[in-house]
């Protein structure tokens, strides 16, 4: 049986030995290899899908316009399952294996800050999308661009808002995952920054289904305001059951609340309340891009898309292809890793159509710190609200 | 003439929830003698193999092994000073090798540390290869040498007794207590079990306590005899004094004949 | 490389096999032309595929290590993602916080995890196996929220990056990290081997088949209990700082009920209380989410119904089923006299 | 505070208490622990929703049709992931749920996707304020459902045959066989029970939650609840759930809401050390 052992090794060098070494890899006489990887399955598989299903519209649409520069652009994708470990070895099998040219849209901030070192070492650009959390460019990457605001921007324009509105003694409830978290912080330091010092901190995990603790600790802080800091359904829950437990102060959420989910779970107890969103227009508005992109995404999966979708995750990733692509243009004919870096850090507010528009520099790749803010009517839908 | 006595029993009462399973038994035994508990069903002989291997606690009463208080013991200590048994419902350990069953009772034998044989020191090895030698020719004694490498699994059941016997004396115990070794065995068995009781007194001379329900096994081979019923020690005596006494034959005959063997 | 001395090297016994089972006389020769292959890979083979070995390997010392409490003693584990987890944070913490270089911290990581392995044990020892399964199911859940939770130190959910290891001031490349861990994984299994053949791997056979006996033959059956548990939870130690070495990041998503799931897998579908099981199950249960990853919709289903085809179908697992086979298919063979065992 | 603690804790306590009395019944019969008991609440809720809301069959049909459906996938799994390790070590059986718990968990996510929905609360949830404790029908409507749910189970387990046929079988399952119970039937209506017990659990938990596919995390609290109360009592386990869904309040509001799972199981090793077999558990004597 040890023998077996050898022959299963054996195996193992040859699959690694076909390596090919290119000047840079990825790019031939016809196409262009992106790499990305996401989860399609576990719990988050809804970030993961909408943002696969939105890059490969966008790719469909670029390649359909005569590509790039006469080469169209070929994504290989993998799922990663919200494991760093999955993610990881996904991230070397692009780079090394697939001998992809550079990564696209990337994973939950838990599997992408992992890949960091690994990009920063392989020197491969990666246009991110989903990962909202700060420390993706802080330490700064010259490899790194962000297509959407971080969540210290987004709390900036809700905390602005609240402010605006008279909020001296807030609280904070958040999820123990990396959203959660870098929202408190957002939160925190902003408001230390207007002299403003948050009453009550709760964190949950995501294993609980009952709020009632932390939200009576709440009730007993005296706090004027709360702030939800949780992805749309535990968002939901919390609200419907701060209201159930007597709360009335208005309530605000971040990004990750602003989903078409949000005002089902939350039923009647969710009018009113304010979230930090980070695309310009809602995914269901007439708006012509967003609209556009409703079309293709329906067309995709033959007149049903699924469930809760387009969600704002499509938007973004659709805007991050629509910048790789415009990165790669001005790149020229002959595009390298260091000539694609160059061509994105020249773009100026460039309107990738469902995002706000960005702007990279050499030393700020942060896209944008522009996000809207959206406030649930009495109709229970998101809409707008109007600088 | 002064007795080497190792074991000495002194009135002994275990009860389980009010009723009396041993009432102050006591008996001595000399060292290297064979003495064999008998008694009808239900009597208490392996409740007192279980007081005696401290697997139940005696509500009074004190057994005392080679001059030291037994109570201080805890059962897995017992292989250490030298006293080793059977079960009555034989507890041979499949997934190992038969050897590696009768190397288990060499257990307390090895003084070289677990954490040098883990690293595989020299010396560790060596002990190992030492100790196979001593399980071997504990397996030999018995007869089952060349199942050696059989899987204790395997082992048909006549043998299986032999190989707890030989799992028993691998170390050189002082003393053996063998719970109803001849339980299920045809009369060849029996034959070849005093056979092999014979070779391992002759050679290893240990002490042994039997229990027994084969009177043929136990009239031939035993030095002296306990006779246990109801809890209570009724007769103790060299085998023809036993087999003559009427409170035995009562006991298990029943009165009638009793009186009919006067 | 370690060499064993010359002679045969048969597996230890199998769970409860009932018809005879001939060691595979599989002599030292072909054993360490696998050791040289193994080192080889790093140098042949990309970063991806040297990255699947690494994981390989590191995952066949956290079996073993599972194999020993669970194969061989009996005691269920189904939270051993813990101590890799303790093993791979307490390297990275020594690292970062304290000049410690990463021998040391690997060490303390160790140390760390097999005293968690004894505290967790202290309950094990006068419950039922099902109620082990419960504290050591207990002990992952509360291991993983700490670290989510203890956000000053172990930067929760967003982990840590592991410093580079230096060794005698130059950086300790990819290739040295795997070397490291080929080495440390054959110290495993040749420890492992060892305990199986020694009185240690009866004693913990013996407590699993039967505690009444293994009691009366003069083993201690708490301690052996304890040690059991404490070794097992070394080497997850060891696995987890390894892991820690060769990923350079840690964050509590990698140590999750599930990863605990996929060990005793891997130990099932290998072989339960044989030394090549576990192997054999790690680097299968390893290589093949990587083979299927273009289709991963399916892999959360395919590993479970891997599981429990194991468990049903073939309860003893590959290799016992491969050396049955073997000795049925060349009974020739397989009787010659094999020579005097090590 | 602390009525309000008390009153608030009711409701998610019933919760635990199904699924803790399922784990209980379980392990009684077959000295089994069904890791797979969260996903058949999860089930349990599904099959509700998909028959209350996308169906709009009425409340109580879509409740009894949700539990039977449950009821028969536990028997499927009785069939599939028990009876055939019926003489393996405890803890083939034990992961062989686990398994079962996962390819139902990636199954249903296959077929039922990404979507995450709400469930019409049968009750309303508009809070009722009486003496400064804050409470709804929703939460009334639960305890009812649960306390009902047990009073079946009661007569159930006590008074019919089956249940004396159960009883027989956890004490003593050779015992049992040889006075002519078929042990098979009462392990396929045991796991039926849990199956039952768990979907009641489910469906009563999904207006208070969001559906999705891992909701069945909920059964590891069950889990904890009947370690807590003992897992051989049946009183003992739904008592242990009501004390967890308490104690996660009580810990969660004045020590710390994040830390309170960790310091939960850490009363649990107490409680294990000091009893090893739960608070109300009984020992079960191992003869030599």
């Amino acid at each position: 049986m040890l023998r077996r052992l050898l022959l299963t090794a054996g195996l193992l060098t040859g699959l690694g030995a076909s390596a090919a070494l290119a000047a840079d890899p990825g790019v031939s006489k016809e196409e262009i290899k992106i790499g990305m990887w996401s989860p399609l399955t576990g719990p988050t598989a809804l970030l993961g899908t909408s943002e696969r299903d939105a890059v490969e519209i966008a790719i469909d649409e670029v390649n359909a316009g005569g590509g790039v520069n006469g080469r169209k652009l070929k994504l290989i994708v993998y799922d990663d399952a919200g494991s760093p470990q999955e993610a990881l070895a996904a991230v070397r099998r692009l780079i090394d294996q697939d001998g992809v040219f550079a990564l696209i849209a990337g994973s939950t901030s838990g599997s992408t800050l992992p890949i960091v070192p690994l990009i920063n070492r392989a020197k491969i650009p990666f246009v991110a999308s989903i990962s909202s959390n700060r420390k993706l460019l802080d330490p700064f990457s010259r490899y790194i661009f962000r297509a959407y605001s971080n969540e210290v921007a987004q709390a900036d324009r809700v905390i602005e808002f609240a402010l605006k509105q008279g909020v001296k003694k807030p609280a904070i409830v958040y999820t123990s995952n990396d959203y959660g978290i870098g929202g408190e912080e957002a939160v925190t330091h902003r408001f230390q920054q207007a002299k403003v010092s948050l009453v009550a901190r709760e964190r949950y995990n995501q294993t609980d289904q009952d709020f009632s603790a932390q939200l009576l600790r709440i009730k007993q802080s005296g706090a004027d305001s709360l702030f939800v800091w949780a992805f749309a359904a535990e968002s939901g829950i919390i609200v419907r059951q701060a209201r159930e437990v007597g709360l009335t102060m208005p309530i605000y959420g971040g990004g990750g609340t602003a989903t078409p989910l949000f005002p089902k779970a939350a039923g009647q107890a969710g009018i009113g309340v304010v979230a930090a969103y980070v695309a310009p227009e809602l995914p269901e508005s007439s708006f012509k891009p967003v609209a556009d992109y409703r079309e293709k995404l329906k067309a995709r999966y033959s007149g049903n898309p699924p469930p809760g979708r387009p969600s704002e995750y499509d938007l973004a990733g659709y805007g991050a292809l629509k910048i790789f692509a415009e990165g790669l243009k001005r790149a020229g004919s002959e595009p390298t890793r260091e000539s694609f870096i160059a061509a994105l850090e020249t773009l100026k507010d460039f309107n990738a159509g469902t995002i706000f528009p960005v702007t990279f520099t050499a030393t700020q790749h942060e896209g944008t710190d522009q996000s809207a803010m959206v406030r649930v009517n009495d109709a229970n839908h998101w809409e707008i609200v109007k600088r | 003439m002064s007795r080497d006595v190792i074991l000495s029993v002194m009135n002994v009462s275990l009860s389980f929830g009010g009723n009396a399973v041993l009432s102050n038994v006591g008996f001595d035994v000399d060292r290297g003698q064979l003495f064999a508990i008998i008694g009808p069903n239900g009597a208490g002989k392996t409740s007192l193999f279980n007081v005696l291997t401290r697997l139940y606690v005696a509500q009074d009463g004190r057994v005392v092994f080679d001059n030291e208080d037994m109570s201080l013991l805890a059962p897995a200590q017992l292989a250490g000073v030298g006293i080793m048994r059977t079960f009555q419902n034989v507890l041979v350990l499949k997934g190992m090798t038969v050897l590696d069953n009768v190397m288990l009772g060499l257990h307390s034998n090895f003084n070289v540390s677990n954490v040098w044989s883990a690293i595989g020191l020299w010396s560790a090895r060596a002990e190992e290869r030492a100790m196979r030698e001593r399980a071997r020719d504990a397996l030999d004694i018995v007869g089952l040498g060349s199942m050696a490498k059989e899987d204790a699994g395997a082992v048909p059941f006549g043998h299986l007794r032999l190989l707890e016997l030989a799992r028993c004396i691998a170390g050189q115990p002082k003393m053996i207590l063998l719970d109803e070794p001849s339980a299920g065995m045809t009369s060849e068995e029996v034959d070849r079990l005093m056979k092999t009781l014979d070779i391992i007194r002759v050679r290893l001379n240990p002490t042994i306590l039997l229990i027994a329900h084969t009177m043929k096994l136990v009239m031939q081979v035993s030095d002296r005899i306990a006779v246990l019923d109801h809890g209570v020690k009724i007769s103790e005596g060299t085998p023809n004094q036993i087999s003559e006494d009427p409170a035995v034959i009562e006991a298990y005959l029943g009165k009638a004949s009793a009186d009919a063997s006067t | 490389m370690i060499l064993l001395a010359r002679g045969e090297m048969p597996d230890s016994p199998t769970t409860a096999s009932p018809e005879v089972k001939r060691p595979i006389s599989v002599n030292a020769r072909s054993l360490l032309l696998l050791a040289v292959l193994v080192c080889a890979i790093p140098f042949l083979a990309g970063s991806y595929v040297q990255f699947v070995c690494l994981l390989a390997l590191i995952n066949i010392i956290v079996t073993t290590g599972v194999n020993i409490s669970m194969g061989y003693c009996g005691l269920v584990s189904v939270g051993h993602a813990g101590f890799v987890a303790i093993g791979a944070y307490v390297t990275t913490l020594l690292m970062t916080y304290s000049s410690l270089s990463f021998a040391p911290a690997m060490l303390c990581g160790i140390v760390a995890a097999g005293i968690a392995g004894v505290v967790i044990g202290l309950p094990a020892l006068r419950l039922s196996p099902l109620y082990i399964a419960m504290v050591t199911f207990g002990f992952g859940q509360a291991v993983n929220l700490i670290l989510l939770n203890w956000i000053e130190v172990t930067g929760g959910p967003n982990g840590m990056a592991v410093p580079v290891p230096t060794f005698f001031g130059n950086d300790l490349s990819n290739t040295g990290i795997f070397l490291m861990t080929a080495v440390a994984c054959f110290g495993s299994l040749w420890v492992a081997f060892n305990i199986s053949r020694s009185r240690l791997g009866r004693a913990f056979i013996a407590i699993r088949e039967s505690e009444i006996a293994a009691q009366s033959m003069g083993v201690p059956i708490a301690l052996y209990k304890t040690v059991a548990f404490a070794v097992s939870a070394m080497f997850g130690g060891l696995a987890g700082s390894l892991y820690a070495l060769g990923s350079g990041y840690v964050n509590p998503d990698a140590f999750i009920f599930l990863i605990s799931i996929m060990y005793v897998t891997m130990c099932v579908a290998g072989g339960l209380g044989t030394i090549a099981g576990p192997v054999v199950g790690a680097i299968i249960l390893t290589i093949l989410p990587e083979l299927l990853r273009p289709f991963a919709e399916y892999k959360e289903f395919l590993s479970g119904l891997i599981l429990l085809g194991f468990l049903v179908l073939m309860p003893r697992g590959l290799v016992p089923l491969l050396t049955s086979w073997k000795s049925r298919l060349m009974p020739k063979l397989a009787r010659q006299p094999a020579p005097e065992s090590v | 505070m602390l009525g309000q603690l008390v009153v608030s804790s009711l409701a998610l306590g019933s919760i635990y208490a199904l699924t803790a009395l399922g784990f209980a019944i379980i392990y009684r019969a077959s000295d089994v622990v069904n890791f797979a008991q969260g996903e058949m609440m999860m089930l349990g809720a599904m099959a509700a929703l998909l028959l209350y809301r996308d169906l709009h069959l009425s409340y109580p049909v879509a409740f009894g049709c949700a539990v039977l459906i449950s009821m028969a996938v536990a028997i499927v799994v009785e069939r599939v992931a028990f009876r055939p390790l019926l003489h393996a070590p405890h803890f083939t059986v034990l992961l062989s749920t686990v398994a079962i718990a996962q390819v139902i968990r990636s199954g249903v996510r296959a077929f039922y996707g990404q979507e995450l929905s709400s469930f019409p609360p049968a009750w309303s949830d508009a809070p009722i304020e009486v003496y400064g404790v804050r409470f709804t029908l929703l939460g009334v409507g639960i305890i009812a459902t649960t306390a009902l749910t047990l009073i079946i189970f009661l007569v159930l387990f006590a008074r019919t045959n089956m249940g004396w046929a159960m009883r027989a079988t956890a004490q003593n399952m050779r015992g049992a066989a040889i006075v002519g119970v078929s042990v098979p039937r009462v392990y396929s209506q045991t796991w039926a029970i849990a199956g039952g017990l768990a979907a009641v659990g489910g469906i009563l938990l999904a207006p208070l939650i969001i559906i999705t596919p891992d909701m069945g995390v909920i059964g590891n609290k069950g889990f904890i609840a009947a370690i807590l109360g003992g897992f051989n009592s049946l009183g003992g386990a739904v008592m242990g759930g009501f004390i967890l869904a308490l104690m996660e309040n009580l810990i969660g509001v004045y020590i710390s809401s994040a830390f309170k799972d960790v310091i939960i199981f850490g009363c649990l090793i107490v409680v294990l050390l000091a009893r090893p077999t739960g608070l109300w558990g009984t020992q079960k004597l191992k003869r030599v």
